[in-house]
């Protein structure tokens, strides 16, 4: 059997999201700046594009702007808003702990720069209460950037009430919304949100393009300088092929979410359930406010990446926060923020599933996983110690 | 170019020597759990100062329990001298070679044998 | 007849390059970050793919950094340099007043950040001359950009010479070589070039890719912060179909330069005297330092766009450097650059042909070009003033 | 979406009165070279005050050619009173609109127009 289980990663593209960009790599490849036939074919293409990504979103074409992915589409929103407040004296910023490192990572470049970044707490749940940043937010607040969904464990944040709350204040509010769009209802309207990114291959779209959605009263800055695309906040060559590829992903994961839950949530239940049979194993974020193909557990006693490499021979694909797999020392800094010690962040184990995952694929993963966590904590000397009680385990049988 | 040798891949699905050697006269464990790995040799050594037997217990990525398994078969059979003399290069060589960030994995496998010798010394030496 | 002549706009892509990036839309889609089999499968291509680049680039693998075009590119070698130079106290730089947007504007955000920045004169050449490079080298320089080709006038300058001085004096020497590569050789070791930039469609590869190349000794500073792709120095996941589109492009473009520059000279030359016959004409930038298919003139009394806008009637896709067309107030500032009074500028015309051009279909363009020009003198009153002597010309008959 | 309307196009295409009127009354010229545009218009006003002919002549943009076509093809055979009173906005209109950053075309027909008639008044005011 096999089953790409890593949907959080990348996903497969769609036929019909690859069907949709062969016209503009093959014939319709003028460049939309161009005069001529081809040219304005492409343009139309572009706006066209724009018309409907903005239809998905509830918002205005000429507040979308294509980008190159998730992590560009991060880096301008932040820096954009952080611009935005410096100008005005506002450099406190408030994010979470367990952001993605596009998200991280720039909030560091800030803060080298003399802006306050402040993460809040994400509980052992993976859930911000609201309350959290209401209490957070102070007159010198530029930006609250908070994600939409967790990409490792698969939380849910409340954001349409943290988009409240800033509305409410006059603070700018940005949501990385890369794990979210396609696997619950975003509604930048509905949810009140300022700005917000995208990426195209997390929804059966093509790698290297991705969505920032700023609404029209905030002036973005440049992250990449040059010809004037993007009414001039984001120079280079239109990718139309990629652009036209990703709506109509976009357009496919999103027209029946309801639907797509209702396939899923039972099925993601039931692969949880199994899973935690596995003794001394629990699994990482809140049980009910998550993505409907979601699991991320953790496993006393074993390592993550041999877990992984085994799962691979048995034909699955996942992933897994083990330092390892992370090509640095530390294991997954998502898991230590919700407070998972280190030995059992190692052993953690992620599987994000496809809409097409049937219930025989979920009883072969169950079966699978318990094997090899089985195999492997058979030939690890942490194991035995914790079982002899040498060591204490950390989770309940 | 995949993440690892054959012959990684070979020692980390099928790995040699893996388990609990019962009469060990020499115990060596390194690494830790916080940093994700744990290596555990037993060694039976014999009057004559060869390994006659050794087993391992890993709790690590593929190249740790690889490189456990792979320490294991080098110097099994061998004198207690050839195996103190073996380095980690020669693990990661005799594996085809270990991706740079992996190297580590072969030291912890060079450190558990230091570490079981010197634990059969101490034994010997009624240290322990 | 069909002539898309706007090369250096955006190219057609090759079925070479369409072909070698399906595979890994339908079946390889995996993160190569990822452990499992689909993951490490991309992870080899993508490495594979560096090691193509870096054989045609001549340098090593590791000195290749795969960007989404030639803007981004730009941005990263100028800002790297800026920040490598300012640590040591450098704040100088030396570029040209013709060169991209991506290059102009970035060396502007530095300007406001202190920095000073000296752009060389063209002359009416289109071409500088190495011992300006020399002359303007100082103590404080912290970078040389300067562009390969032009991609209006297609001058190409003299990069090895230029790359020379620079090495001699220790200075870090960037050349946005987007429009040179492809249409001449470019051999990073061979012309001391320290940093480089290229763009895929503009050798009949994909939108949205690019590459840049810097010495293993120069750090880069990111863009797009984020995961730590490219040896951390930019995040996002790899678009790995585009760049194995890119690479199969480039190996195609470059294997046999001699050969594509000895059949397209000698037609892009025929195109040259056609046109040069046209009364109060005159050719732009070097005649003979020019790249084998790039062709640009100006002529007196009409204006680019309508210019264009028949053309297209006709079937030809061309493009100008008209304001109208390039949606600023000013005609191009590479046309000033140049010494072209503005209204000259705006009665520009660029031609960029593809190898595929034929004799007949070179006869068409001049014909079809005389044609146009004809009709518009005719309706304008400028043209009028100018035949009448109300109006000194520009040009000799 | 395309870059012109359909008419736009059109009056491109096919200019309507375009040339030189050898027995204009009145003419005016606006715009600069410099700039990329210049528009003349040549009228023929009769004795009634009514635009009995009217051409163009223009050097500019596509915008700027159908704007003057349509313009003259909206003033032909009107009084010079309803040619003052007509606005750019309406030129446009009947172009089925311009490009925001082309707005500035149909200005210019504006001012051409009344360019003309303010030289037509000169001339029979006897100031010219
Ligand atoms: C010389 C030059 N540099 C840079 C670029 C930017 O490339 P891209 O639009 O692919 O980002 C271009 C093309 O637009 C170019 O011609
Ligand atoms: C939550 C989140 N944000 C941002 C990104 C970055 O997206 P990309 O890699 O497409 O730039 C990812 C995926 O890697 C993600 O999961």
């Amino acid at each position: 059997m096999k089953i790409y289980a890593d949907n959080a990663a990348t996903t497969k593209m769609s036929r019909h999201a690859i069907d949709a960009m062969i016209p503009y790599m093959e014939e319709i490849y003028g460049n939309p700046s161009s005069l001529y036939e081809i040219g304005q074919e492409a343009k139309e293409a572009l706006e066209s594009a724009r018309e409907r990504v903005a239809r998905v979103l509830n918002c205005e074409p000429r507040e979308i702007y294509f980008t190159s992915g998730g992590s560009e589409a991060d880096n301008q929103a932040i820096i954009s808003a952080a611009r935005l407040g410096a100008r005005k004296g506002k450099k406190h910023i408030i994010s979470t702990a367990f952001e993605h490192h596009a998200v991280l990572h720039t909030l560091n470049k800030l803060k080298e720069e003399g802006f306050e970044i402040e993460l809040l707490d994400v509980h052992s749940t993976g859930l911000i209460d609201p309350k959290q940043v209401e209490d957070a937010i102070r007159e010198d607040t530029a930006l609250v950037t908070i994600m939409y969904a967790n990409n490792e464990i698969g939380t849910v944040e409340p954001i349409r009430e943290i988009g409240k709350i800033c509305r409410d204040k006059g603070v700018i509010f940005h949501t990385d919304a890369v794990q979210a769009m396609g696997h619950v209802s975003v509604d930048v309207a509905r949810d009140n949100i300022d700005m917000l990114s995208l990426s195209a291959h997390k929804f059966h779209g093509p790698k290297g393009v991705g969505v920032l959605f700023a609404k029209k009263n905030i002036m973005l800055t440049n992250i990449i300088e040059g010809g004037a695309q993007e009414r001039g906040k984001r120079a280079g060559t239109e990718n139309v092929p990629g652009i036209m590829g990703m709506v109509a992903a976009l357009e496919d994961a999103t027209k029946d979410i309801d639907g797509y839950a209702k396939k899923l949530i039972p099925l993601r239940d039931k692969l949880i359930e199994g899973l935690d049979k596995i003794p001394y194993s629990e699994l990482n974020g809140d049980r009910e406010h998550r993505l409907p193909g979601t699991v991320n557990f953790c496993f006393e006693g074993i390592e993550g990446e041999s877990l992984l490499l085994l799962l691979d021979d048995k034909g699955i694909s996942a992933s897994s926060g083990s330092a390892c797999t992370s090509g640095s020392l530390d294991p997954s800094h998502v898991l230590l923020a919700i407070g998972r010690p280190h030995e059992v962040a190692h052993g953690s184990l992620r599987l994000s599933l496809s809409e097409d995952i049937t219930e025989e694929e979920i009883d072969y993963l169950i079966t699978s996983v318990n094997e090899v966590v089985t195999y492997l904590r058979n030939m690890s000397p942490f194991w035995r110690d914790l079982v002899n009680g040498v060591r204490p385990h950390v989770f309940k049988e | 170019m995949a993440l690892y040798s054959d012959k990684v891949m070979d020692h980390f699905r099928n790995p040699r020597n893996v388990g609990v050697l019962e009469d060990a006269n020499g115990i060596g464990e390194v690494g830790n759990p916080v940093c994700g790995d744990i290596m555990k040799m037993y060694l039976k050594i014999n009057d004559d100062e060869i390994i006659e037997d050794v087993k391992f217990e890993t709790f690590g990525c593929g190249s740790a329990i690889a490189s456990s398994s792979m320490a294991t078969e080098l110097i099994k059979g061998k004198s207690v001298e050839e195996a103190l003399s073996l380095t980690n290069k020669a693990v990661a060589e005799a594996l085809d070679g270990l991706p740079a960030h992996k190297m580590h994995c072969s030291v912890l496998a060079e450190e558990a044998i230091k570490s079981a010798i010197d634990d059969y010394n101490k034994r010997k030496n009624g240290e322990k």
